[in-house]
């Protein structure tokens, strides 16, 4: 079977398979404190109300702007913070409450890979000592034995086997997340968030790293919730994607729906902003007005009011849910 | 602005209540008190002296004792000097004003050094010029204050004769007149220079760094780009950034020049709250000892306060509210 | 009375080179190697530094010559019994602020010092005038011993005849013109006493400058004779700058402390006067424990009782050598609790000497049963016990203390005894050795007597302040009988004999042991003339003068 | 062809530097650290084995016997820095100082560090309540007039504990609260660092994270500021020793062998006496600060990207 | 160097060879290496290139804003209209600088002083280079401000910088850039910080202006997209060089190096679905070892060639639109020297 074909197979039995994680309305705020006594004067709400679910050896990609809630998303899933509110079930279980050696021991299973390659590897570890590590910390291992499965591991994403003898400042940020990669590969999670691991990188760096992660997902079976704001990124890599508009889910749909037909008309701009490298395919340009409001006092009604082209009197007033408007498309729109 | 210094103002009361716990207990556990240094049989009898310490409330529960001192504390009364028989009050208040003159002379040279030398070096980090400022301010950090003060009288004072190695001012002057205040400067300046020695080599090296860091700042290039000359790229926008945490070491030095005025006034023989401090612990005359307690805990606080201030006061980044 | 060897050289003497004709107006700088307090009133100062600055514009009614016998001054008196003296105050005496003084001032200053809310440390001064406790209680509204005759005579009566009821009276007035109106209470933190003081003396005070220095003119009105100097400005300088002071001219006269007088020796711009001090010190020992509430000796501790344990440790001491280390010739071996400059004091001849002798030490401590029985360098106590003498000393900033103490013990180590030193922060120190502390055994010591040669108050077993808590009947006995004007009437040769007794008594006995007594030190800068020193302080200011 | 040969040269495996022996690399270049470095391993040595050197350096070595015969003696060739007024000679003194004032700095600088670490990193971590009552706690200890609290806490103790453990602790209890601040917002900004996710990610205690990934980032920091305070120790213990507060006379330190300049003879007139502990002071002051800025130039975090 | 293209006008700024070079350890390496390019009057140039290859380094050298003591420009030439303005003084600089020739930087967080407001940096270049009082100056800026889209303009002046959103940072960069109308802007990487409906305003702005005031621009970036957005002609660097050069229709229909031609092929497209996207293997050379002979993307190439490690390849032009320096273009051959086919040794 090619690769080709597995990818097709793959695809096809998606819709088969269960789901891996669900998420359902998942809120994170951040408090805002002030004044000396450090009251809690207000909330960034940097996650407000998103449910999703992913299935078994999907990918799915989560877009938008700069501080809309992307990787809050992310890392709340992965209960490296307490969720406001809200409920997450990874593989039916409920991970919300959990706690101590209890998380712990469920963080097995999905890991993370981040986004700044710099920042996410301890500059005084041995590269070998930080993808061993997570090993470590749930196994008893042998220490020769573990060294050469650390050694296949990096060569898999692309590194030589000097490199577990080396410390992360000789390398280039694209090696770098191949390290922070092989780490979260490690454990052999079932799930593995990606928030923006390309962002960081150089176009032609950025393409092997993009390769390296659809490789090994195949592999491995791996699932994806795969984060970036670069919208034909996350489409290249997703199976799925949400559309992510100041700490709400605004649009659900597959990969080529979004792209085909967009339904919220963020989406649309969103899709329409992207400078095109083809010349000759030059296209009418969505371009919206102002910035993304302050999350912490976000716009009353429908977030996204305030820049719409096609905003309605309702828009203001009522926040829209999302909705299944088509077969596996959803949106959160008065459009709709 | 007004109201969050109210605030932070009453913040401190129960930090100030915290302290005032700890120097009166401390007071009360040290050994002796005012009245064990004056056996003297020139002047004093047993009797008088056990009779002192009841009329000075020594004998007193102590919860009593610290109830009577507070209260007063509050209302401005400081109870009454042991050693000298004043109210503390109006002991400080006679001491404060040499030590205030002596504080800022040596903020004042402090700053006007530390910005000339540190505005020189920042320009021309790594020359001679800088080489020798920099050799000349870790000397100066080096020397303990106790050390250049004894340094600085062996020198200026006896084998050169630049300086009076004692007092605050002649006491010949006329009260009022160019010649006293004159006076007052020339007593004041070899104290203030070694008072002031330490910061401003720090401080000095702290302009020169942040100069350097500043200049290399992308800001710097949209000056340059803009077509700004370097001079006034490091008179006004450079410095202005640079100003920034050395302002507000103002308020710090507030409360840490009195502090550190301890020492100095001490050799200098310097009549000032520094002296009076160092005095009153010799002499146990815990009266003043707790009242200047206090009173530089109160500062220390108030240039925290002060540092946060003028933060917001300089820096537009910071809002105080 | 000073029958030093070479006592007469020294006391009396006159201070400067320019002991030429005396020169009228010029200023003589007053160095003061600690800052005054302040309190600058006779009645409520409470430290030497402060009498010294109070010297320079006030003067005593009565005054004390170089044998510290009383002799008029503005008060010349009449007695009889030592019960009742008359007192007749020269007239036209003039306070600095115009007043003239009376003996109402006097009385102003009785009654001041007797009130219950005076603060000061002077009532002992005035207890013994007849009715004084009275007053004090408030039982009465004035103290009835104090007779004002006119405004220049008064008689004064005591409650008891006493030998030495004179020396012991409070003898300075205070003007009542201006302080009459202060409440007592108040009055120490007045600034009649505080910024403006005023006395009768030869200056007035201009300004004071707290804690620093002080300026003094020349007052036109002094009663008793011309003025010399112009001014007189006092400075405050810290201990370190005294030579430098002194050798730049920015002083002229100061107060030194043995130390310094080798370096100010060799200085040719200034000249060292000495003159007998009354200040001695010693090493006690702990002989027993003081009840505070009955005022008796009411324990007695054994480790010292041995009188020729103590006499073989005066004898291991090289108290010359000592002396000559530390106080480089400004001090001088005693043998006795008495000052050499008293006149009760009694002549080496009469008493034993003990010079070092080591060998002599040794023999007595083998003899008194403290030999070394363990072989390990030291006796043990006659018991075969572990025998450490604890030696303690105070400690303030001076390093010298501790040298001074680690050297006396050494010396008791020369002769076999083994020896500690533990250096106790001042303050606490005296409360530790007034409480009688187990950890103090043997402790270092130095009393500064007054011009009143009675020893009693230190000495006697019922007195909080005999630190070894000597207890010896007989000897309390003659301190008793020398104060008794029934045995000794007004004959001050019959009390001398009463005091010989007991010093001899005291000098063989040994509960301390006698180091040194210390001489003044004056630093004169040569430009100043017309000062003179004698164990009762210096000549009055008015006679002082500078050349130029 | 020296392009290729350039290339196979780099691809040999070769085990790595760590970030430490990359420092340590900088650290040695510097010159002006090195020497510092040595002249405070000399001073720490001559320390160390003044009882060996005394008795081959002075005449006098016993320091602590007074030699009435032998005082003030000026610099001679049998006593090369001469003797005091005990007749204790300088040299040796200040050879046994030197153990007091690097004992009292050394222990006073490890207490704080210690103490201050301890507290900065559980605040910085935690965050939250635990913070906030550690912080107020620091601010207490901060804003406590310190000299005061010295002074007194030693004449209290004095006797009850032996005397320059006493100094010690007080000064190390009371000097934390810099540390504290500096550790908690090092670590508050290194927690920012991805890093630290990750490692809860990969399913390491909180004790871990705290040990193995925040301190090993932060003690390069520590390490530079421990230098620092170890020379602000030293100035401490000089100075309350100076000021007669500190260690009892008996022992000699750097700062009572210096408070004899306060006697009205020796500051004029015996300057061997008090100008060889204040010189060296100030080196050591000096040496210590040089290593400080060699250590914070070396471990430069920037340097190792 | 060979002129090319249809546009006969006389560059507004030529670029000759030009070598910039850096001081590491006491000696210096090149981290611009015999650039040449014109910019013709209202022209955009887009610089495209990965992160490390000279771009900004390049851009600098034209302002003469490299870091002083460490950066120098070791040869070549600048023209700007027709004045060789590269060994000119700083004060003379300094009369060009925001005037004729004005640049906005990528950060736009840190670019501005955060201490001083907004109306005063904007006046700041306008009194540079006129005379005009404080007031004019100010009435100036809120035009500007306004120019560029800002609303509430007069509020704006009277705030400071971190009052700001990112975007309206960048407008304040714009607005200061042609407050004096400059004739040339260089934008290095304007919009990389910003997000992408974000930058999609700010490239509208910069377009209409650039329309507006007649200006040339040298737009840097790392974004094909966004060069194809707005550019009229690209420079393709890599390592320190230029190894492309086309107008922008041309590039993208027929990238001529290979490096372009992987540099596009590694963006994942909107309307394509490739499984797989191009990679380029290995890294830039550090300016440390950069290969002085022969090519300088060989070791990365998948067309490399022998001679491709000691012939080092010219910029020339490969087809009348079109300049490229590699070897698989005799025309790139050195001295027009023409290649010796042997065989395809490919490394
Ligand atoms: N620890 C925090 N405390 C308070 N607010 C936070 C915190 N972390 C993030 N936020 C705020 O929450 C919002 C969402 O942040 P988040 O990092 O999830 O955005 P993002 O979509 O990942 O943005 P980016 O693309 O820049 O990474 C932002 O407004 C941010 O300022
Ligand atoms: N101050 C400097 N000192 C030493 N080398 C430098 C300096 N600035 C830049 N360089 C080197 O010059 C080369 C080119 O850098 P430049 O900043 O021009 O790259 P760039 O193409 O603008 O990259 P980016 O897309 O990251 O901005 C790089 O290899 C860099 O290491
Ligand atoms: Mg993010
Ligand atoms: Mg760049």
């Amino acid at each position: 079977m090619t690769t080709r074909d597995f990818i097709q197979d793959r695809i096809d039995h998606l819709d088969k398979r269960e789901n891996l994680l669900e998420i359902r309305n998942l809120k994170k705020y951040y408090p805002v404190t002030g004044g000396f006594f450090k009251r809690t004067i207000g909330n960034v709400k940097a996650v407000d109300d998103v449910s999703f679910a992913i299935r078994r050896g999907e990918t799915l990609g989560l877009v938008g702007e700069s501080g809309c809630g992307k990787s809050t998303a992310g890392r709340t899933i992965l209960r490296l913070m307490k969720p406001t509110e809200g409920e997450i079930l990874f593989e039916g279980k409920d991970i919300t409450r959990l706690s101590g050696s209890k998380l712990q021991k469920a963080r097995r299973d999905f890991q993370m890979v981040f986004q700044d390659p710099y920042a996410s590897l301890n500059p005084t570890q041995m590269v070998g000592d930080i993808i061993s590590e997570p090993i470590l910390n749930y196994e008893k291992r042998n220490k020769k034995e573990l060294e050469q499965e650390i050694k296949t591991l990096l060569k898999r994403v692309g590194l030589p086997e000097e490199a577990y003898y080396k410390y992360a400042h000789e390398f280039s940020g694209g090696q770098r997340q191949r390290i922070g990669i092989a780490r979260a590969l490690a454990l052999h999670p079932k799930l593995i968030v990606a928030d923006e691991p390309v962002s960081a990188l150089d176009v032609s760096v950025q393409s092997q790293v993009l390769n390296l992660l659809k490789e090994l997902q195949i592999e491995f079976d791996l699932t994806y919730l795969f984060i970036a704001h670069d919208l034909s990124v996350v489409k290249h890599m997703s199976d799925r994607i949400g559309v992510m508009y100041l700490g709400n889910l605004v649009e659900l749909a597959s990969n080529k729906d979004l792209y085909k037909e967009p339904l919220h008309p963020y989406t649309q701009a969103l899709i329409s902003a992207i400078p095109e490298p083809n010349p000759a395919k030059r296209k009418e340009r969505i371009v919206l007005k102002g910035d993304v409001p302050s999350p912490q006092n976000p716009p009353a009604g429908c977030p996204f009011h305030t820049r719409c082209p096609v905003a309605m009197e309702v828009c203001s007033q009522q926040k829209p849910v999302l909705v299944e408007v088509r077969p596996g498309h959803q949106v959160a729109c008065h459009l709709y | 602005m007004l109201k969050y210094s109210i605030r932070r103002l009453l913040g401190m009361i129960p930090m100030l209540i915290l302290i005032s716990i700890v120097v009166f207990s401390l007071a009360k556990l040290m050994p002796g008190d005012s009245l064990s240094g004056e056996i003297d049989p020139l002047n004093t009898s047993p009797e008088y002296i056990a009779e002192m310490r009841e009329k000075l409330g020594y004998n007193d529960p102590l919860p009593v004792q610290y109830f009577n001192w507070i209260t007063g504390f509050v209302q401005g009364d400081f109870g009454k000097s042991t050693r000298f028989k004043i109210p503390v009050f109006d002991l400080i208040l006679e001491k404060v004003p040499n030590t205030l003159f002596l504080g800022v002379t040596a903020l004042l040279i402090t700053y006007v050094m530390a910005f000339i030398m540190g505005m020189y070096s920042g320009r021309r980090p790594y020359t001679l010029g800088d080489n020798a400022i920099a050799g000349f301010n870790y000397v100066m950090l080096a020397i303990p204050s106790f050390v250049a003060a004894v340094f600085a009288i062996y020198i200026f004072a006896f084998q050169l004769n630049w300086f009076p190695f004692a007092g605050s001012v002649d006491i010949l002057a006329q009260e009022g007149s160019l010649e006293y205040y004159l006076s007052r400067m020339h007593h004041v300046l070899l104290p203030a220079i070694v008072l002031g020695a330490m910061s401003t080599a720090s401080y000095t090296q702290f302009l020169r760094n942040d100069i350097i860091e500043n200049s290399r700042k992308d800001f710097v290039r949209t000056a340059r780009a803009k077509g700004t000359p370097m001079k006034k790229i490091y008179n006004v926008h450079i410095l202005r950034n640079s100003i920034i945490p050395l302002v507000t070491f103002l308020g710090f030095d507030f409360a840490a020049l009195i502090g550190g005025a301890i020492i100095t006034e001490t050799i200098f023989t310097y009549p000032g709250i520094g002296q009076l401090f160092l005095e009153s612990v010799t002499s146990r005359d815990y009266p003043t000892l707790m009242a200047l307690t206090m009173l530089l805990s109160f500062l220390t606080l108030f240039g925290n306060l002060l540092a946060d201030i003028l933060y917001g006061v300089v820096d537009p980044r910071i809002r105080l509210d | 009375a000073c029958g030093d060897d070479d006592g007469s050289s020294e006391s009396g003497s006159e201070g400067g080179s320019s002991d030429g004709e005396p020169q009228e107006g010029g200023t003589l700088v007053y160095g003061l190697d600690a800052p005054p307090e302040g309190l600058f009133s006779s009645a409520f100062y409470g430290i030497a530094t402060d009498f010294e600055v109070i010297e320079l514009f006030d003067e005593a009614l009565i005054s004390y010559n170089e044998n510290l016998e009383p002799e008029p001054n503005v008060a010349s008196w009449e007695t009889e019994d030592n019960k009742v003296f008359n007192f007749t105050f020269e007239e036209g005496v003039k306070w600095h602020n115009g007043e003239e003084l009376t003996v109402n001032d006097w009385v102003f200053a009785f009654e001041t010092i007797a009130d219950p809310d005076y603060d000061g440390p002077r009532y002992t001064n005035v207890q013994t005038i007849e009715g004084a406790e009275a007053y004090r209680s408030g039982d009465a509204d004035s103290i009835s011993g104090i007779e004002v005759v006119s405004d220049y005579e008064i008689n004064i009566t005591f409650d008891e005849a006493r030998v030495n009821n004179l020396t012991n009276l409070w003898a300075y007035p205070l003007p009542e013109s201006v302080l009459g109106d202060v409440p007592v209470a108040e009055m120490s933190a007045s600034e009649w006493v505080r910024s403006t003081p005023i006395g009768i003396g030869p200056f007035k005070v201009d300004k004071i400058v707290p804690g620093e220095s002080v300026e003094f003119s020349k007052f036109d009105e002094y009663w008793n004779g011309d003025v010399n100097l112009d001014k007189i400005v006092l400075r405050v300088i810290d201990n370190s700058s005294v030579v430098g002071a002194l050798q730049n001219n920015d002083i002229d006269m100061i107060s030194l402390q043995p130390v310094s007088g080798p370096e100010v020796e060799p200085l040719e711009n200034v000249e060292i006067v000495t003159y007998p001090g009354l200040t001695y010190y010693y090493v006690g020992f702990k002989l027993g424990k003081f009840d505070n509430e009955s005022q008796t000796i009411s324990e007695e501790l054994p480790k010292y009782q041995s009188k020729e344990l103590r006499q073989a440790m005066m004898y291991a001491l090289n108290r010359q050598e000592w002396v000559d280390a530390f106080f480089f010739g400004y001090a001088d071996v005693v043998n006795k609790p008495v000052p050499s400059s008293h006149w009760n004091s009694a002549d080496d001849s009469e008493l034993i000497q003990y010079e070092y002798d080591p060998e002599k030490s040794k023999q007595m401590l083998e003899d008194a049963g403290y030999v070394d029985t363990n072989d390990d360098g030291f006796r043990e106590d006659p018991n075969g016990d572990e025998f450490v003498v604890k030696f303690s000393h105070y400690a303030t900033g001076n390093p010298t203390f501790e040298s001074r103490a680690q050297q006396i013990a050494q010396y008791f180590e020369e002769v076999g005894l083994r020896s500690e030193v533990e250096m106790v922060e001042v303050n606490l120190y005296y409360d530790m050795v007034e409480k009688d502390d187990a950890s103090i055994e043997t402790f270092f010591g130095g009393w500064g007597t007054g011009t009143d040669p009675d020893p009693s108050g230190l000495w006697k077993a019922d007195q909080l302040w005999n630190y070894p808590r000597y207890n010896n009947p007989e000897a309390d006995q003659l301190l008793d009988d020398a104060l008794d004007i029934e045995i000794v009437g007004t004959d001050q040769e019959k009390r001398k004999e009463l005091y010989v007794e007991w010093q001899k008594i005291v000098n063989e006995d040994l509960p301390m042991l006698y180091i040194a007594e210390l001489k003044e030190i004056k630093a004169l800068n040569t430009r100043v003339g017309g000062v003179e020193y004698d164990v009762s302080g210096q000549n009055s200011p008015a006679e002082w003068f500078v050349t130029e | 062809m020296a392009s290729s040969t350039t290339i196979t040269q780099q691809k040999k495996p070769e085990r790595s530097l760590s970030p430490w022996q990359i420092a340590r690399r900088k650290f040695v270049r510097n010159k002006l650290a090195m020497i510092s470095s040595c002249f405070i391993v000399l001073v720490t040595l001559m320390s160390l084995s003044a009882p060996f050197l005394a008795p081959v350096l002075s005449p006098l070595p016993d320091i602590s016997k007074v030699n009435i015969g032998a005082m003030n003696i000026e610099p001679n060739s049998e006593h090369l820095l001469g003797t005091d007024k005990s007749g204790r000679d300088v040299l040796t003194r200040l050879f046994y100082g030197g153990r007091i004032s690097l004992l009292v700095g050394f222990s006073a600088t490890l207490m704080v560090i210690v103490l201050g670490t301890l507290v900065g990193a559980l605040a910085g971590f935690f965050g939250g309540m635990i913070d906030s009552i550690l912080m107020r706690f620091t601010d207490f200890v901060l804003n406590f007039p310190f000299l005061v609290f010295v002074i007194v806490l030693n004449t209290i103790l004095y006797g009850i504990v032996d005397s320059l453990w006493v100094l010690i602790i007080v000064i190390g209890a009371l000097s934390w609260g810099g540390v504290a601040r500096l550790v908690r917002s090092k670590v508050l900004a290194e927690k920012e660092n991805e890093y630290i996710l990750a490692a809860l990610s990969i399913g390491c205690s909180p004790f871990k994270v705290i040990t193995k990934h925040l301190l090993p980032n932060v003690i390069s920091t520590i390490i530079v500021q421990g230098t620092l305070i170890f020379a602000t120790m030293i100035v401490i213990e000089s100075a309350l020793s100076y000021l007669g507060f500190g260690v009892p006379q008996a022992t000699p330190s750097w700062g009572n062998m210096l408070s004899s300049a306060n006697e009205p003879d020796v500051l004029q007139g015996k300057p061997w006496i008090w100008m060889p502990p204040a010189i060296i002071i100030t080196l050591t002051i000096l040496s210590i600060n040089f290593i400080g800025e060699g250590l914070k130039d070396a471990l430069n975090p920037k340097s190792l990207r | 160097m060979t002129a090319y293209g249809i546009n006969e006008s006389t560059p507004l700024l030529r670029v000759k060879n030009l070598q910039t070079g850096f001081k590491i350890d006491g000696d210096y390496y090149n981290a611009v290496e015999g650039v040449s390019f014109d910019v013709l009057p209202k022209q955009i140039v887009g610089v495209v290139g990965e992160s490390g290859c000279g771009k900004s380094v390049m851009s600098l050298s034209i302002m003469q804003l490299l870091p002083n003591g460490v950066g120098k420009i070791r040869g070549g030439e600048i023209e700007f209209e027709g004045q060789e303005i590269s060994k000119f003084s700083d004060k003379k600089m300094n009369d060009i600088r925001g005037k004729d020739i004005s640049m906005i930087f990528q950060e736009p967080m840190t670019s501005l002083n955060p201490v001083f407001t907004i109306g005063y940096q904007i006046e700041e270049v306008i009194l540079n280079h006129e005379k005009l009082t404080k007031k004019e100056a100010r009435l100036r800026s809120v035009a500007l401000l306004k120019q560029v889209g800002i609303p509430r303009a007069e509020q704006i002046v009277t705030e400071y910088p971190h009052q700001l959103s990112g975007g309206m940072r960048q407008r304040v960069m714009i607005a200061m850039a042609i407050a004096c109308q400059p004739k040339l802007l260089i934008a290095d990487e304007p919009t990389t910080a910003l997000d992408v409906t974000v930058q999609a305003q700010i490239l509208e702005l910069m377009k209409g202006i650039q329309e507006a005031n007649d200006m040339s621009i040298i737009l840097i970036t790392h974004d094909l997209g966004v060069v194809a957005e707005i550019c009229d002609e690209v420079l393709v660097m890599y390592a320190g060089k230029i190894v492309e050069r086309a107008f922008v229709d041309d590039l993208f229909s027929s990238p001529k190096h290979p490096y372009t031609e992987l540099l596009m092929k590694a963006i994942p497209k909107m309307d394509e679905d490739v499984e797989e996207l191009a990679t380029i293997e290995g890294l830039v050379p550090s300016v440390i070892n950069m290969p002085q002979v022969g090519c300088r993307f060989a070791n990365r190439c998948p067309k490399a060639m022998a001679e491709c490690l000691t012939v080092t390849p010219q910029l020339a032009k490969v087809d009348n639109r079109h300049e490229a320096a590699c070897l698989l273009y005799e025309e790139s051959w050195p001295n027009g020297e023409k290649r010796e086919r042997q065989g395809a040794a490919t490394l």
